[in-house]
């Protein structure tokens, strides 16, 4: 066990309320001033089954799940059957005396004493849990308190009693575990996870609508844009299925509005004709894509990175967009903002594409500034000869003034066929040629705002390890395994997949000694963007496809496996 | 004072003769009597020959994808509710590839108007069945006679208490001007289903046979009436009513959603503080 | 003699009390008194909870898309005429994503059951509005309250005319039983609309709730006479009717397409002689 | 002008009936054993708008558009207008004298004066093309005789006789054409286009369902099953969007029928959620794809290769497929009948994929042997040990025996997610990891059926000229072309563009001095592929993306422009 941090894994069935016990734990963990990282895995059922809530926490601990388990909290049998294998050496299991630890060390607790009503459950366990790891117990009793708050006096001061009463017997009980060190002063921390990030970045963006159909893991980003959304100023609809969303998006998004689309592969699948009406209508809309495995349903609570080929390619014809893979949970939340100014730039639909993994993934962060450093880019309300006005002017750059109908004389007539600058059906092979040319034109917009992938490691490293959207804290702590282990590594994450400016990485990849393409999927799409469009080939993919996050260890094991052979 | 002019004069690529062209012009009529600008309105439209209409006439238009007319048009007017909208698109379009949405934006009940120019054929795919074509009726792709049963726009609107339903004839643009007026001003979802000739592969609903079939409904029917208008729905082939069969006073969508109130949506500007307070919930 | 053992017994992941158990229960029940063997019959669904039900039966099975249940159902009825094709599907699946292949299935009228489990909301994504959520039922994604108007399946299914329509009530295993095996029975599209308690994600339409309201249709109801059926149709909140809504005498599509007598499509072997002559027309 | 073969473009309104005159010259032409090559250029429109219908003909003419035409059968005067510039040197106009020749060598015809009716300026025309060309005037009278015959003896003989008068008068003119030689034996030719030949390979493969939506130029693979499928055992049914179509394809392949789905890229996008089911699923589905220009609407009766990404990457998570790009009428009869073995032996998706250009291109061709070479990959129907049998058995090829439900007792259990051998849901890791490996392992089953792409030219080429699908015959004409011009040319075409098997054409690529990929489409798609997965880089491009199809011209013209720079 590292003494700077700890893995702390509550197992048990849908329905416990394992959720409940990990989201109190990691906000007080947060306020407490440590890094916090959350790895959800749950099971397609609303009850029973088999799920885990992991926790990594520390004054310093990595953003990226790990295998060995410091604290297994099992709030059933199955729990301790299936993970008690993975405790660390001096791993300790937390349950209640019911339980049978099954010879693993293990600390029980007397659930029934501590907690009057099952219902306090929670909370006890939460007690025990802050004093194993030694936090100040006013973290936990400030947060329950103000948790509670709401529902009266009276319950506020049940709740601290059953948490002082475990605090208490945590304190007497001889667990054996180090407390966590204290962390050095940090900042206010929110503790937010990659859909909650992305809805923040849409509504710091100005997002107006939102148009979805629930489908896991991206239902979340809608959910949170109706829990905080009335008085921003924005709708959010629940529509009759996906085509509907992306089409009314279309519409939404013609008249004027931010808008956003979320929802996961299958959904992304179906609206692949309204992909290409925007790019042929020239429309901005950010489709937030949360990846889970398929093909088809697949493991739909799970995680995966197989839907890059289907953002890149949705639709019919030929078009520009741009695709964003964030890394981890502030760039959720940046990219999902930059991406409304680059789809309104390109006039085209922009992808935020991440996946189950970092869509559910609480992490501690620093609070992000809301203004942006630069305006918006925004459609113009009038034009100053309204009728010359057209909406799809040829220009040098591609780009054509875009205007939003209804606000002055001028008329926009937006179109799925190929158009005459006004926007008028035409066969005309001559404007055809140059509509075409001027829609692809358009990429050159944003070809200077790309995304340079992000390194980190030795400057002159051996191994590369190249990797884009949610793995970039594994491949971080990757990099830093294996350096420590003496060799000389080095990471290069991509957040931004397409465009691809290859002045960007491709010196980089060329320099390094052996390269590794890091995915989740089981053909290594982005390797083959890559070589698609720089001849430049990856010594070795490191794939997995089994619909669980990543590790360091399973990178740095196949590297080093890669490297003896 | 806006006037006929306004909404201009185009060449269309439809057939000469067609049901389209009287349609167009009650459209650009009843945009006149309501003192609706083009600049005022948006006209929505899907892939059909019917959904070519926002091309022939000068005003904001969108022509999207075939089927997804009623999804477009109803983003739009949540993103500006000071735009009215209008949906002219093909019986195809609007209760095949698009039924799907036709339920769901009869249930929602934005406030905006479907015209569906009803000829009861594809017309631009070269006369395939539609939902509309009626059993029996032997076609290219169905030589031995349509097996399904007509689709009902009027029977499900009214099942599922939609707020306005109606319908028209392209051979009566009087009515049909009356009909888009009183749609475009019912604060809701209105369904107006149009009777349109096809001269080039409807050979059996011709203008003759509506022609012989649409009657007004009578004064003194009530279409705040669900029974009587279940019923009305029924009639077809034996005599189509024409007229307002149902509506009712369902409050719409825009009324129901605080956020809707004041200005269009789009035209709102960002309010940082109360982004900033949304991020500190999360502390 | 078909046994209900035949059909074995699987562990779900249905929660505990939830409707879905005594509709698999009927399913199997009235399979046996069908004497319908595992292997006669084919159970297809889409996604949701109830879409999970060929899983936990001993049948042949085809679990496809969310939504897409009908079209998969109605395509391998056409390839095999032999098998009886029943689907079961959620509310969401049929009515929502599905709507637009509901509104086929009923015109095509196959001879197919579609057994929707209605818990008026989507159970397996958590309890969000469904098409059936009734108006003001406040959801997580709908806290304002639910503001589209509900899903009438029978009132669209009657208003269209389709061939077989009924309700029933999870609560009540001896009339699902004898709603299935009417609705195998009978020749054409059969739609079986089934109230079905959802004990996690829906606390109003509850066990009690629904209880409360079901009631038999009463043996004097004519299920031919459509006037009363669209009546029935409109009856929810205040007592809900169980039973045979509506039926009539449409001939089903197998019946109306002679390629589809005899052998089962996928049985047949390729008459080459046949395909030469076809080749010869071109010369 | 060629003395061996002729242009001729019959221009006019939609509703003219170009395509009948067309239709009956090509047939008469086709008889007379001549090659005949059609090429259809229309709008979206039922009236009026600029359609042609061009023929290429001769003992020896090229299966390519080209653009000097011979005789302009103008039915307008727009056609004369708008073509009379693209008139070879001794090319003649022929219209009915009540039109303007524009200045340019004109035939006029008393169209009024040879027709008794105008129902009859059809077979007037007819008759002028057929004198002038020099066919046997017993080839159109036995056509006619053959097509009127259903309407009665007076209706035979009237058309026969308008026929004669035509010819009788065109004898007495001057034409200065001079007539086609004859051509030398030939068997009996069929005159077929690109969707009718797929139409009969599905026959020929023992179809059983197609599902379709209509869409142009997909619509009519469905309509000659239709018009042909009865008395075989077939069931077309159009239904209510495309998803549909898809959808139900997958129920009437699992219960064991094989089925056909036809449509363009837009209604492919919206199937893209059921192909990924197809893979998951393991069903066997020829997806027939017709491309039109998009995005979106786009050019909605016109010519493009712009959906070989979508082809190759609809749907969400990673399956295989395969994907055939037939490059003329018999390729679209043999690759069809061969894609339903090879969808049978995939278990998955199979995409036959043309173009508008190819699918309406009526070409004469030799007769097909319906019968297969070898007998048809077929499902199981029954198995020696039900109780045992599981649909998605692991076996060592990853290939399942795929059993028909309903003829015995084993049960078979089709599934969308993640699953057990015996189909049911599961959310085991290794099971995860074995199905998906299965799945993927199933592409070897058909690597050794990859259709090796064909070569023509120069053995030891200097230029090597690359095409995939329909521009099969205007790169063999470019060869010729560039070889009589001196240069070494060679080309080579791809009837299957997935999987790619590199060892059937790398060595190829590598050995020419420069490569040129020939695609209808703005981005190179092909090329594109075939840097992924080979790295070779081609040195140019010849695109094209107007919507028109390619001729030998534009190809040469730009091969030789890139070898002069
Ligand atoms: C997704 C998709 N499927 C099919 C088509 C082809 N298509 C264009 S219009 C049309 C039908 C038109 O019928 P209708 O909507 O009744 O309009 P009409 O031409 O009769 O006015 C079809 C099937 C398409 N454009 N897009
Ligand atoms: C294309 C697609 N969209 C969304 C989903 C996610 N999804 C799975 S089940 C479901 C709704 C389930 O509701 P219902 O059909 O009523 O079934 P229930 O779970 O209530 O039985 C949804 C939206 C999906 N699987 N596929
Ligand atoms: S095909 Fe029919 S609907 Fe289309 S333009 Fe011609 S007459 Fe009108
Ligand atoms: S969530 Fe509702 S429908 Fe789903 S299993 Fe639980 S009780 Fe049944
Ligand atoms: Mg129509
Ligand atoms: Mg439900």
């Amino acid at each position: 066990m590292s003494t700077a941090s700890r893995n702390i894994v509550i197992g048990g069935e849908a329905g416990q309320g394992l959720a409940t016990v990990g989201q109190l734990l990691t906000k007080s963990l947060a306020r407490a001033g440590h890094a916090v990282h959350v790895t959800q895995d749950y099971m397609s059922r609303i009850r029973g089954g088999h799920n885990t809530y992991s926790i990594r926490t520390g004054p310093e601990s990595h953003p990226a799940p790990c295998d060995a388990i410091d604290i297994l909290v099992a709030l059933n049998q199955e729990t301790v059957t299936r993970h008690k294998a993975d405790l660390a050496p001096d791993g300790v299991v937390l349950l209640d005396e019911s339980l049978d630890a099954e010879g693993a060390r293990a600390l029980a607790l007397p659930l029934k004493d501590l907690a009057p009503k099952p219902i306090f459950e929670n909370v006890a366990a939460l007690g025990a849990l802050c004093g194993m790891l030694g936090l100040d117990p006013a973290v936990p009793r400030t947060l329950l308190s103000q948790n509670f708050a709401k529902k009266g006096e009276a319950v506020v001061a049940q709740n601290l009693e059953v948490l002082d009463k475990a605090l208490e017997w945590v304190g007497g009980s001889s667990h054996g575990l180090a407390p966590l060190p204290a962390p050095g002063t940090v900042g206010e921390q929110l503790m937010m996870n990659g859909n909650e990030a992305i809805s923040l970045g849409a509504m710091a963006a100005g997002v107006r609508c939102c148009f979805f159909y629930p489908m896991t893991p991206g239902t979340s980003i809608a959910q949170n844009l109706i829990n905080h959304g009335g008085p921003l100023g924005i709708v959010v609809e629940q529509v009759e299925d996906e085509i509907a969303a992306l089409n009314m998006a279309s519409g939404s998004a013609a008249a004027g509005a931010r808008t956003i689309v979320n929802t996961s592969g299958g959904g992304l699948a179906l609206m692949s004709e309204a992909v290409s009406m925007l790019g042929v209508s020239e429309t901005p809309v950010v489709i937030a894509v949360a990846q889970r495995p398929g093909p088809a349903t697949g493991l739909p609570t799970r995680t995966e990175q197989a839907d890059l080929n289907l953002a890149l390619y949705a639709g019919h014809g030929e078009f520009p967009r741009a695709i964003y893979t964030p890394g981890d949970v502030p760039e959720c939340f940046e990219l999902t903002r930059a991406a409304f100014d680059t789809a309104e730039k390109l006039q085209s639909p922009v992808f935020v594409l991440t996946d189950q993994y970092l869509a559910d993934s609480f992490r501690s962060v620093a609070p992000f500034e809301v203004r942006p450093a630069t305006p918006p880019v925004l459609p113009l309300k009038t034009v100053d000869d309204p009728a010359a006005y057209k909406r799809y002017a040829f220009t040098e750059s591609g780009v054509s003034p875009r205007l939003m109908p209804g606000f002055g004389t001028a008329l926009v007539l937006t179109d799925s066929h190929e158009h005459t600058e006004d926007g008028h059906i035409t066969e005309d092979i001559g404007i055809r040629n140059r509509m075409q040319e001027k829609r692809l034109r358009k990429e050159c917009a944003i070809f200077g705002d790309i995304v340079p992938p992000q390194r980190f490691g030795a400057e002159d490293a051996e191994l590369l390890l190249v990797s884009w959207g949610s793995t970039k804290g594994a491949l971080r702590e990757a990099v830093d395994l294996l350096s420590a282990a003496g060799k000389k590594a080095a990471g290069l994450h991509f957040a931004q997949v397409w465009p691809l400016n290859q002045g960007l990485f491709l010196d980089a990849l060329k320099a390094a000694q052996r390269t590794f393409c890091v995915e989740l999927n089981s053909t290594g799409q982005f390797a083959g963007l890559v070589r698609q469009h720089t001849g430049f080939a990856f010594d070795r993919l490191v794939l997995k496809y089994d619909g669980r996050a990543i590790t360091a260890q399973y990178i740095v094991d196949a590297v080093l496996a890669a490297d003896a052979a | 004072m806006v006037k006929i002019e306004d909404f201009g004069e185009f060449t269309t690529s439809w057939c000469p003769g067609c049901g389209n062209f009287p349609i167009l012009k009650a459209v650009k009529q009843a945009l006149v009597e309501l003192d609706l600008a083009p600049h005022q309105v948006l006209m929505v439209s899907g892939i059909g020959q019917a959904a070519k209409l926002p091309h022939y006439m000068r005003a904001n238009g969108f022509n999207g994808l075939h089927g997804r007319s009623l999804p477009a048009a109803q983003g739009a007017r949540l993103a500006n509710t000071s735009l009215k909208v209008l949906v002219n698109s093909g019986d195809g379009c609007s209760y095949g590839e698009g039924g799907n949405h036709f339920l769901a934006a009869i249930r929602r009940n934005l406030d905006i108007t479907l015209m569906a120019h009803d000829n009861q054929i594809y017309g631009l795919t070269k006369g395939q069945a539609s939902p509309m074509t009626m059993e029996g009726h032997k076609t290219k792709t169905q030589p031995g006679g349509v097996i399904s049963s007509q689709f009902n726009p009027i029977a499900v609107a009214v099942g599922l208490g939609a707020s306005w339903v109606a319908r028209s004839f392209a051979g009566d643009i009087e009515h049909m001007v009356e009909m888009i007026k009183a749609a475009v001003n019912h604060r809701g979802f209105s369904l107006l289903d149009i009777m349109q000739p096809c001269v080039s592969f409807n050979k059996v609903n011709t203008f003759a046979w509506y022609k012989e079939r649409c009657y007004r409904l009578p004064d003194d029917y009530d279409p705040t009436d669900w029974e009587a208008a279940m019923k009305k729905s029924q009639e077809f082939a034996d005599g189509i009513p024409i007229g307002v069969i149902y509506r009712n006073d369902r409050p719409c969508y825009e009324s129901r959603v605080p956020v809707l109130a004041g200005d269009p949506l789009c035209a709102r500007e960002v309010d940082y503080d109360a982004v900033e307070a949304v991020m500190r919930r999360y502390a």
